[in-house]
C-alpha cells in the first residue's frame, strides 16, 4: 500500500517534471505542426537564466522568484528570434524545421558550453525549500511540490490564456483552422510568432524550476526533450488536457516500471507502451483534413 | 435505371454532432447528379462517408456489395472514386507518372519493380480525353488549375472507377473551362454513375441529369434540376438566400 | 525524375552481379593471412634520429566527456614540459600530438590508428572511459605501440601494450569497502550508473559483502545521464542502510545528491561513498548538497607532500589559480613522467625494450612513489578516503600503510576467486 | 548530364567511374590507414542510401537508423566474438569479455551465431523483418511526419538503453577486440585492404538497388505516397505497404552497413549507434541532397571526412559547424549539393521545390 502510495506521488512528480518540459512543446507542436528540437536548449537557456541570476542577486530564494518571469522573457525571445528567423519560412515542411532546430540546439549548447564551462554550475535551492514533507508515509522533496505546484500553474494560466483573452482566442482559432482565420482577418503571422513566444517561455520558466532538482549544464536540456516529445506525441494533437493526462501517466508508468525491474528496462517499457497505445488509439495522434488532402 | 451505388440511412456524428443525419442516395449510371446545399449541409462528408473516410452508420451497398467498414482502398479498388476540393494530384510526377500510378492498383509486386517500358494503351486514350495529351511529360505541379483538376478526374478514369464522387470539379475555373468539363462529365457518365458536389448554380443548371439537396445533414427535395427549383421548400433554404447565383458558387 | 520514360536499364541485375564479382575477385585476389598463419607485423614508423620524438594525446575534447578529458590533456602538457625542460629524453625534447577523441569509441580507435600509423608516435597518453579503452586496445595490440591510460577502472585487465596508471579494484574500491567495515558499517545501498564499471564494482562489492559480513540492501541502476532519482532514493531512504556506494557518474550524481539531501538524508545519517566524484564534479552538485560525504581515490588536490606541492604550484601557474587538480590529472601526469623513466632506463624508444625495461620502474608522484609492475603493467598506488569539506575540497581522512600492490584479477583475494577467470 | 546519366549508357559509365575511383585509384593513393578510414565512412554512405530512399523519396524521416546499423554491426560483432572465442578454446568457448563479466556458459541466444552463414542470414533478415514489423504496426495506422520522426527517435534511445544494460552484449563498452574475419587475421593489412573492397562493392550494389527501386513503378508510387499518401489510397493502393518496403530497404542497407563496419573499425558500442549518431546519419544526406541518388552517399562522406579533418583542430568549430550545416543547408538549399547545379541554372522549378519540401 505505501509502496503503491509512494509510486503514485513519485509518478505525479515525475510527470510534473515531464508536463513542464512538454507544455511549451504541446503548443508549439500540437498547434503549429513546428518540430522544435531546440527546446531542450531553451530549456537549459532557463536553467543558465537561474545561474545567472543567483550570481548576481545573491540570495537563492529571491533569485528563483526573479528567476521565473525573467527565464519566460529569455525562452521567449529565443524562441522570437528562432521563429522570426527561420521557421517563418519552413511551416509547410515540419521535418525540415525538426533538422532545422536541431542544428540551432546543437549551435546553443556549444555556444552554452563556450560561455559557461563544460562543467556543472551549481544553483544552489532556497532555504524554504529544502529538505521533505513526510506525505502519506513517504518523504516528498519541497523542491518537487514546488515544482507540481509550478505546473499546475503553468497549465492553469496557458489555459486562461487560450480561453479568456484576445490573443488566446485567436491561437485557438488559427489552431483550429487556419485558412479559416486568416479569412475571418485574423494575422496568423502574428499568432505564430505569439505562440511560439510562449511556448518557448514555458520552456525557459521549466528550466528555472529543474535547477532545483538536476544539474545545470550544457546538455540539461537534451536529457528532457525524448521524454517531452513522447509525452506530447502520447497526449494527442495540441491538447493541453492530453498532455497533462500523458504526462503523469508516462510518470507512474516510469515509476512502476523502475520499482520492478531496471531503471534501463523502464525507458525500453516506457516506449513499447506508447507504439501499443498508439496502436489502440491512433485517432488521438493525428487529424485529417477530408476537403483537401494537399 | 441501373443503379450503381445506394446509401441508405447514412448517419455520421462527429462529437454528438449530426453532420449527416439519415440520407437515403441513389447513384444510377448514365446520370450526373448533383449534390448541392448551403455550406455544412454534409455533402462533403457525405461523400467521406462513402469513400470510408468517416465513420457512419446505415448501408452503403455498390452491385450488391456492403461497403461499410471497408478501409479506404478496399472501396476504391470496388470502383469508386473521388476527388478533393483542392485538387490533389502528385505534384512532383509527370501527367503520365500519375495516370500510370492511378491505372496500377491491381500490379504485382513484380511489375513494380521493374521499370514502366511504355505507357498502357488505356493510359494514353485517357490523357488524350482530358485534354492532355501533349502534356504527358509536365510535372502535374506545372499543369494549370483546371488542368489538375482534369488530371484528376482522368485519374479515377484509368483506375476504372465506375462510381466518381467529383468535390467541386469547377472551383476556380474559367468559363470555357466550365463548359469543357461539363461535357467531359457526361461523356464519361454514359457509363458510369457520376455524383458532383457543386455550389455554382449555373453549372447545376446546365449539366444536372439529377439534383439532390441537402440540408443540415438531411435531404430536402431530389429530383430533375426543374423539379428541385421549383420546390418551395428548396427556394426557402437555399435558392431563395441566393438570389444571385454567383455569390452562392463563390460562398 | 525523368520527364519522360527513358531507355530501361535492363541489366541491373547484371550490374549488381558486376559489382559483387568485381569486389570478390579483388577480395579474393588480395587474401592476406588467415587464422592460425603469422601476419607480416606492422614496422614501426617511429622516427628517432632527430633531435624530437613525438608522443600523442588522445583526449575527448568536444562531446559529453569533453568536461572531464580536457583536465587531462592540461596535465599530460604539464608533464611533458616538465621533462623536455629538464633535457627531454634520451636526450630528445618531446612533441605532443594532440588529437580529439570525441567521446566516442570508435573515434578513439580511428584516432589512436593515426597517431601510431600518420604520425608515428612513440607513445599515446589519453583515454578515459573503458569503452575508449576497449576501442584502442586492439589497435595498440595490432600496431605493436605503447597506450599509457590514467584513469581508475574496473580491472581484469592486462595488455602487454596498455600502462594503467590509474587505480584497479584493489587501490580503491577494497580499500573503500575496508574503510566502511572499519568504521562500523554492517549494511549497504549500492547505486550505480548502468555500465561496465558499476556493475563490475557492485559484483565485487557484492562478493567482500558476502565474505565479511556485510549485508547488501539494495542494487539499483539508472541509464547514463539520467537524472530521474524520485524513486530510487525513496527507496535507499526507507531500506535505511548504514552507508550508501555511489558509482553514479556525470550529472547523474548532481541529480542524486540534490535529491539525497532534500529528502532529508546526511552525511551523518547514511554517508554515501562515491568513486567517481573528484575535485572537478563538486562545483556542478553543489557543495551544500554534499559536504561531509566521502569519496574513494588516490590523490587529492589536498595531499600533503612536497611533489604535490610542487605539482599543484606548476599546474596552477600554468593554467590559472582557479584550476583544481584531481586524481586522474595526476595519473595522466604521472604516466608521462613513468614514460620517460622508463624509455632512460631501456636506453631505447622501440616499444619491445620499454615493455622489458618496466618492471620497477618508479617515480616520485603526487600522491607518493608510484612503481610498475612488469607483470601486470599497473603500478603501486596509495589509496584514500577523503571526506568533501566546505571549500569544496577533499581531505583525506583514511589512507592505507605505504602503496597497494596492483591485482587487477584479484587474485589475492579468496572471497574474489568466483568472480573473473584469469586471462 | 543529368539526361545522360539517365540512360543505359550512362549509368553503365557512372558506375564505371564509381568503380574506378574505389577500387582503382583510392587503394592506390591513400595509405593504409587512410583507405581504412575510407572503408568507414563507405559504410556510413551506405546508411544514407537507405536514408535517401525512405526520407528522400518516401517521406520517412527516419532518426532511428542506429538501430538498424546497431542490429547489423551487432550481429556480426557476435559472430566475430565467438568465433575468436572458438579459435582459442574450441566450441562452446566463452568470448573474453564475458568471462570477465563472470559469465561462464555461452548464453543460448549466442550459441547459433558461430555460424557464418547463419550469421549473414540474421543480418540480412533479422533488422528487415523487424523493420517491417514495426513498419505495419506504425503506417498502417496513419502514423507519420513528425510522429514517425520522434518515434524513430524514441526507438533509438530506448535501443541504445537497452544495449547498455546487457552484460552478455559488453554492456556500454560494446564488443571489441576481433581478431579474424571469417577466417581472415583482421591485424593483417592485406585483409584490411580486402575489408575495405568489401565494403566499396556493398556500397556500389546498394546504389545499383537503390537505382533500380527509384526507376521503377515502385519508385514512382513511393515518392506519389510522399506527396499525398491519401490520394494514393483513394486510388486503390495500401499506402502503409508501399512505406513499409522503403523503410525495410533502408533498414536493410543499414543493417548490412553495420555489419562491415565493425571487422573495419573494430568496435562496436551503443554510442554508436543512439539518438545523436542516428541525427547525424541525416545530417550528410541533407547536405548532399535528400531526394538524389547519389547525393546522400557524397553528402555522408562529406561529413565524415569534415568531421575527421576539422574537429581535431577546432573541436569547437566543429560543433558549431554542424549546427550550422544543418540550419543552412536545410533552410535555404532543402535540395542539398545535389541540387546546386539546378539551383545554379537558374531553373529552381516547382518540380526541384517539390521533391525538396517534401
Amino acid at each position: 500500500m505505501d509502496l503503491l502510495v509512494g509510486q503514485l506521488l513519485t509518478g505525479l512528480s515525475t510527470g510534473s517534471i515531464l508536463l513542464l518540459a512538454a507544455l511549451g512543446l504541446s503548443l508549439t507542436f500540437g498547434q503549429m505542426g513546428v518540430v522544435n528540437m531546440a527546446h531542450g536548449e531553451f530549456i537549459m537557456a532557463g536553467c543558465y537564466t537561474a545561474y545567472v541570476v543567483q550570481q548576481v542577486v545573491g540570495d537563492a530564494g529571491v533569485s528563483l522568484l526573479i528567476a521565473l518571469p525573467i527565464g519566460f522573457l529569455v525562452g521567449g525571445a529565443m524562441g522570437l528570434v528562432l521563429e522570426a528567423l527561420l521557421l517563418r519560412r519552413l511551416y509547410h515542411r515540419p521535418l525540415d524545421t525538426l533538422l532545422v532546430t536541431f542544428g540551432v540546439g546543437l549551435v546553443l549548447q556549444q555556444a552554452a558550453r563556450d560561455v559557461f564551462g563544460a562543467p556543472a554550475v551549481n544553483v544552489s535551492v532556497p532555504e524554504a525549500l529544502r529538505g521533505g514533507v513526510d506525505l502519506l508515509g513517504t518523504t516528498v522533496p519541497r523542491t518537487r511540490l514546488f515544482i507540481m505546484a509550478l505546473a499546475v500553474l503553468a497549465v492553469t494560466a496557458v489555459a486562461l490564456v487560450l480561453r479568456f483573452t484576445p490573443a488566446g482566442r485567436r491561437i485557438r482559432a488559427v489552431t483550429g483552422n487556419r485558412d479559416l482565420a486568416e479569412t475571418a482577418g485574423i494575422s496568423s503571422r502574428r499568432v505564430d510568432a505569439a505562440t511560439f513566444f510562449i511556448g518557448s517561455g514555458l520552456a525557459g520558466v521549466a528550466g528555472v524550476a529543474l535547477t532545483l532538482i538536476g544539474s545545470t549544464s550544457p546538455t540539461t536540456g537534451q536529457s528532457y526533450l525524448v521524454d517531452a516529445f513522447l509525452v506530447v506525441v502520447a497526449g494527442g494533437l495540441g491538447r493541453i488536457k492530453g498532455a497533462v493526462v500523458a504526462a503523469v501517466a508516462l510518470g507512474a508508468l516510469q515509476a512502476v516500471f523502475e520499482t520492478y525491474s531496471t531503471a534501463s528496462l523502464a525507458k525500453v517499457g516506457v516506449f513499447v507502451v506508447i507504439v501499443v497505445f498508439l496502436q489502440l488509439r491512433p485517432q488521438g495522434l493525428f487529424t485529417l483534413r477530408t476537403r483537401s488532402l494537399a | 435505371m441501373n443503379i450503381a451505388l445506394s446509401c441508405k440511412d447514412i448517419v455520421v456524428e462527429f462529437d454528438g454532432f449530426r453532420a449527416v443525419d439519415g440520407v437515403d442516395l441513389e447513384l444510377a449510371r448514365g446520370e450526373v447528379h448533383f449534390l448541392i446545399g448551403p455550406n455544412g449541409a454534409g455533402k462533403t462528408t457525405l461523400v467521406d462517408a462513402v469513400t470510408g473516410l468517416a465513420k457512419y452508420t446505415g448501408s452503403v451497398v455498390k452491385d450488391g456489395e456492403e461497403l461499410r467498414g471497408r478501409k479506404v482502398h478496399h472501396i476504391a479498388r470496388k470502383g469508386i472514386g473521388r476527388t478533393f476540393q483542392t485538387a490533389t494530384v502528385f505534384e512532383a510526377l509527370t501527367v503520365a507518372q500519375n495516370l500510370d500510378i492511378a491505372a496500377g492498383a491491381g500490379r504485382s509486386p513484380w511489375t513494380l519493380l521493374r521499370r514502366r517500358r511504355h505507357l498502357p494503351p488505356h493510359v494514353r486514350a485517357t490523357m488524350e480525353r482530358i485534354g492532355l495529351g501533349d502534356r504527358a511529360d509536365t510535372p502535374a505541379g506545372a499543369l494549370a488549375h483546371g488542368q489538375k483538376q482534369w488530371l484528376e478526374i482522368g485519374m479515377l478514369l484509368v483506375g476504372d472507377a465506375d462510381v466518381l464522387l467529383l468535390d467541386e470539379p469547377i472551383a476556380g475555373m474559367g468559363h470555357d473551362e466550365r463548359e469543357t468539363t461539363g461535357r467531359l462529365l457526361h461523356d464519361i457518365a454514359a457509363d458510369r454513375a457520376v455524383a458532383v458536389v457543386e455550389h455554382d448554380m449555373d453549372f447545376m443548371r446546365a449539366f444536372a441529369s439529377r439534383v439532390t439537396v441537402l440540408h443540415a445533414g438531411a435531404v430536402l427535395a431530389s429530383g430533375s434540376v426543374d423539379e428541385v427549383s421549383g420546390d418551395p421548400r428548396v427556394q426557402e433554404v437555399y435558392l431563395g438566400t441566393a438570389k444571385e447565383p454567383a455569390d452562392a458558387a463563390t460562398a | 525524375m525523368p520527364l519522360r520514360p527513358t531507355p530501361e536499364v535492363r541489366g541491373l541485375a547484371r550490374a549488381l552481379a558486376a559489382s559483387a564479382a568485381l569486389a570478390g575477385l579483388l577480395a579474393t585476389a588480395a587474401c592476406g593471412a588467415r587464422a592460425g598463419e603469422e601476419t607480416v607485423a606492422t614496422e614501426s614508423c617511429v622516427d628517432t634520429s632527430g633531435d624530437t620524438v613525438k608522443v600523442g594525446s588522445l583526449n575527448s575534447l568536444s562531446g559529453t566527456m569533453a568536461i572531464s578529458e580536457t583536465t587531462v590533456r592540461d596535465a599530460i602538457a604539464l608533464a611533458v614540459a616538465e621533462v623536455n625542460a629538464a633535457g627531454g629524453v634520451q636526450g630528445k625534447q618531446i612533441e605532443i600530438v594532440a588529437e580529439d577523441g570525441a567521446s566516442e569509441p570508435t573515434v578513439f580507435a580511428e584516432k589512436a590508428e593515426k597517431l601510431i600509423r600518420e604520425d608515428c608516435v612513440a607513445a599515446v597518453f589519453g583515454g578515459w572511459t573503458s569503452a575508449s579503452r576497449k576501442a584502442m586496445l586492439p589497435v595498440f595490440e595490432d600496431n605493436d605501440s605503447l597506450l599509457y591510460y590514467p584513469v581508475q577502472y574496473e580491472g581484469l585487465e592486462a595488455s602487454e601494450n596498455i600502462f594503467y596508471t590509474g587505480a584497479t579494484t584493489n587501490q580503491q574500491i577494497i580499500p573503500a569497502l575496508d574503510y566502511l567495515a572499519e568504521t562500523g558499517v554492517e549494511s549497504l545501498y549500492l547505486v550505480g550508473s548502468d555500465y561496465v564499471f558499476p556493475r563490475t564494482a557492485n559484483a565485487i562489492i557484492n562478493a567482500y559483502a558476502e565474505a565479511h559480513g556485510i549485508e547488501v540492501l539494495g542494487e539499483d541502476y539508472v541509464t547514463l545521464g539520467s537524472t530521474e532519482f524520485s524513486t530510487i532514493v525513496n527507496q535507499v531512504k526507507s531500506a535505511d542502510a548504514d552507508a550508501v556506494f555511489n558509482t553514479l557518474n556525470g550529472d547523474s550524481n548532481v541529480a542524486f545528491f540534490r535529491e539525497y539531501a532534500n529528502v532529508g538524508l546526511t552525511a551523518a545519517d547514511m554517508p554515501v561513498m562515491s568513486v567517481s566524484i573528484a575535485e572537478e564534479e563538486v562545483g556542478g552538485i553543489g557543495v551544500e548538497n554534499i559536504e561531509g560525504q566521502l569519496a574513494a581515490w588516490n590523490y587529492y588536490q589536498t595531499v600533503e607532500s612536497p611533489a604535490n606541492t610542487a605539482f599543484v604550484e606548476a599546474f596552477k601557474a600554468e593554467y590559472g589559480a582557479e584550476r583544481v587538480t584531481s586524481d586522474p590529472m595526476e595519473a595522466a601526469y604521472n604516466s608521462v613522467h613513468l614514460w620517460a623513466a622508463t624509455v632512460e632506463k631501456a636506453g631505447s624508444f622501440a616499444v619491445a625494450d620499454v615493455q622489458a625495461a618496466a618492471d620497477g620502474v618508479s617515480f616520485d608522484s603526487p600522491e607518493g612513489t608510484v612503481v610498475i609492475d612488469g607483470d601486470n603493467h599497473h603500478v603501486t598506488k596509495t589509496a584514500r578516503i577523503g571526506e568533501i569539506a566546505a571549500d569544496g575540497l577533499l581531505y583525506t581522512v583514511w589512507e592505507s600503510d605505504g602503496p597497494i600492490e596492483p591485482d587487477p584479477f584479484l587474485e589475492g583475494y579468496d572471497w574474489a576467486a568466483d568472480l573473473a577467470v584469469t586471462e | 548530364m543529368n539526361r545522360f546519366l539517365q540512360t543505359r549508357a550512362g549509368t553503365w559509365t557512372g558506375f564505371a567511374a564509381a568503380a574506378l575511383v574505389l577500387f582503382g585509384l583510392a587503394p592506390l593513393l591513400l595509405s593504409g590507414f587512410r583507405l581504412g578510414l575510407l572503408a568507414q565512412f563507405l559504410c556510413y554512405a551506405v546508411v544514407a542510401v537507405g536514408i535517401g530512399l525512405a526520407w528522400g523519396r518516401g517521406g520517412m524521416l527516419t532518426l532511428g537508423q542506429g538501430v538498424f546499423f546497431g542490429m547489423g554491426a551487432y550481429l556480426m560483432a557476435m559472430h566475430l566474438k565467438t568465433a575468436d572465442a572458438e579459435f582459442r578454446g574450441g566450441p562452446g568457448a566463452v568470448p573474453d569479455f564475458m568471462e570477465l563479466a563472470g559469465i561462464r556458459e555461452l548464453p543460448a541466444y549466442w550459441a547459433p551465431f558461430s555460424s557464418p552463414a547463419f550469421t549473414i542470414a540474421a543480418i540480412l533478415v533479422l533488422p528487415t523483418a523487424f523493420a517491417v514489423l514495426l513498419g505495419l504496426a506504425v503506417f498502417k495506422r496513419r502514423v507519420k511526419g513528425a510522429y514517425f520522426a520522434i518515434l524513430s527517435q524514441a526507438l533509438a534511445g530506448a535501443f541504445a538503453i537497452l544495449l547498455i544494460g546487457q552484460q552478455s552484449l559488453g554492456g556500454f563498452n560494446g564488443l571489441s577486440r576481433f581478431r579474424y574475419f571469417f577466417g581472415f587475421t583482421l591485424a593483417d593489412p592485406v585483409n584490411q585492404r580486402m575489408l575495405y573492397f568489401i565494403a566499396a562493392g556493398v556500397l556500389l550494389s546498394v546504389v545499383a538497388v537503390a537505382l533500380q527501386l527509384r526507376r521503377s513503378r515502385y519508385g514512382e508510387l513511393l515518392v506519389a505516397v510522399r506527396d499525398a499518401e491519401e490520394r494514393v489510397r483513394f486510388l486503390g493502393y495500401d499506402a502503409a505497404n508501399v512505406k513499409v518496403v522503403a523503410y525495410a530497404v533502408a533498414a536493410l542497407f543499414a543493417s548490412v552497413a553495420g555489419a562491415v563496419f565493425v571487422p573495419i573499425v573494430g568496435i562496436i558500442s551503443p554510442a554508436s549507434i543512439g539518438i545523436v549518431p542516428s541525427i547525424m546519419f541525416i545530417l550528410g544526406v541533407a547536405i548532399g541532397g535528400r531526394a538524389s541518388l547519389v547525393g546522400p552517399v557524397v553528402g555522408a562522406l562529406a561529413v565524415a571526412w569534415a568531421q575527421t579533418a576539422l574537429s581535431e583542430q577546432f573541436p569547437s568549430a566543429w560543433t558549431y559547424a554542424q549546427g550550422l550545416l544543418f540550419v543552412l543547408v536545410i533552410a535555404l538549399l532543402p535540395g542539398g549539393i545535389a541540387s546546386i547545379a539546378s539551383v545554379a541554372r537558374r531553373f529552381p522549378t516547382k518540380r526541384t521545390q517539390v521533391e525538396a519540401a517534401a
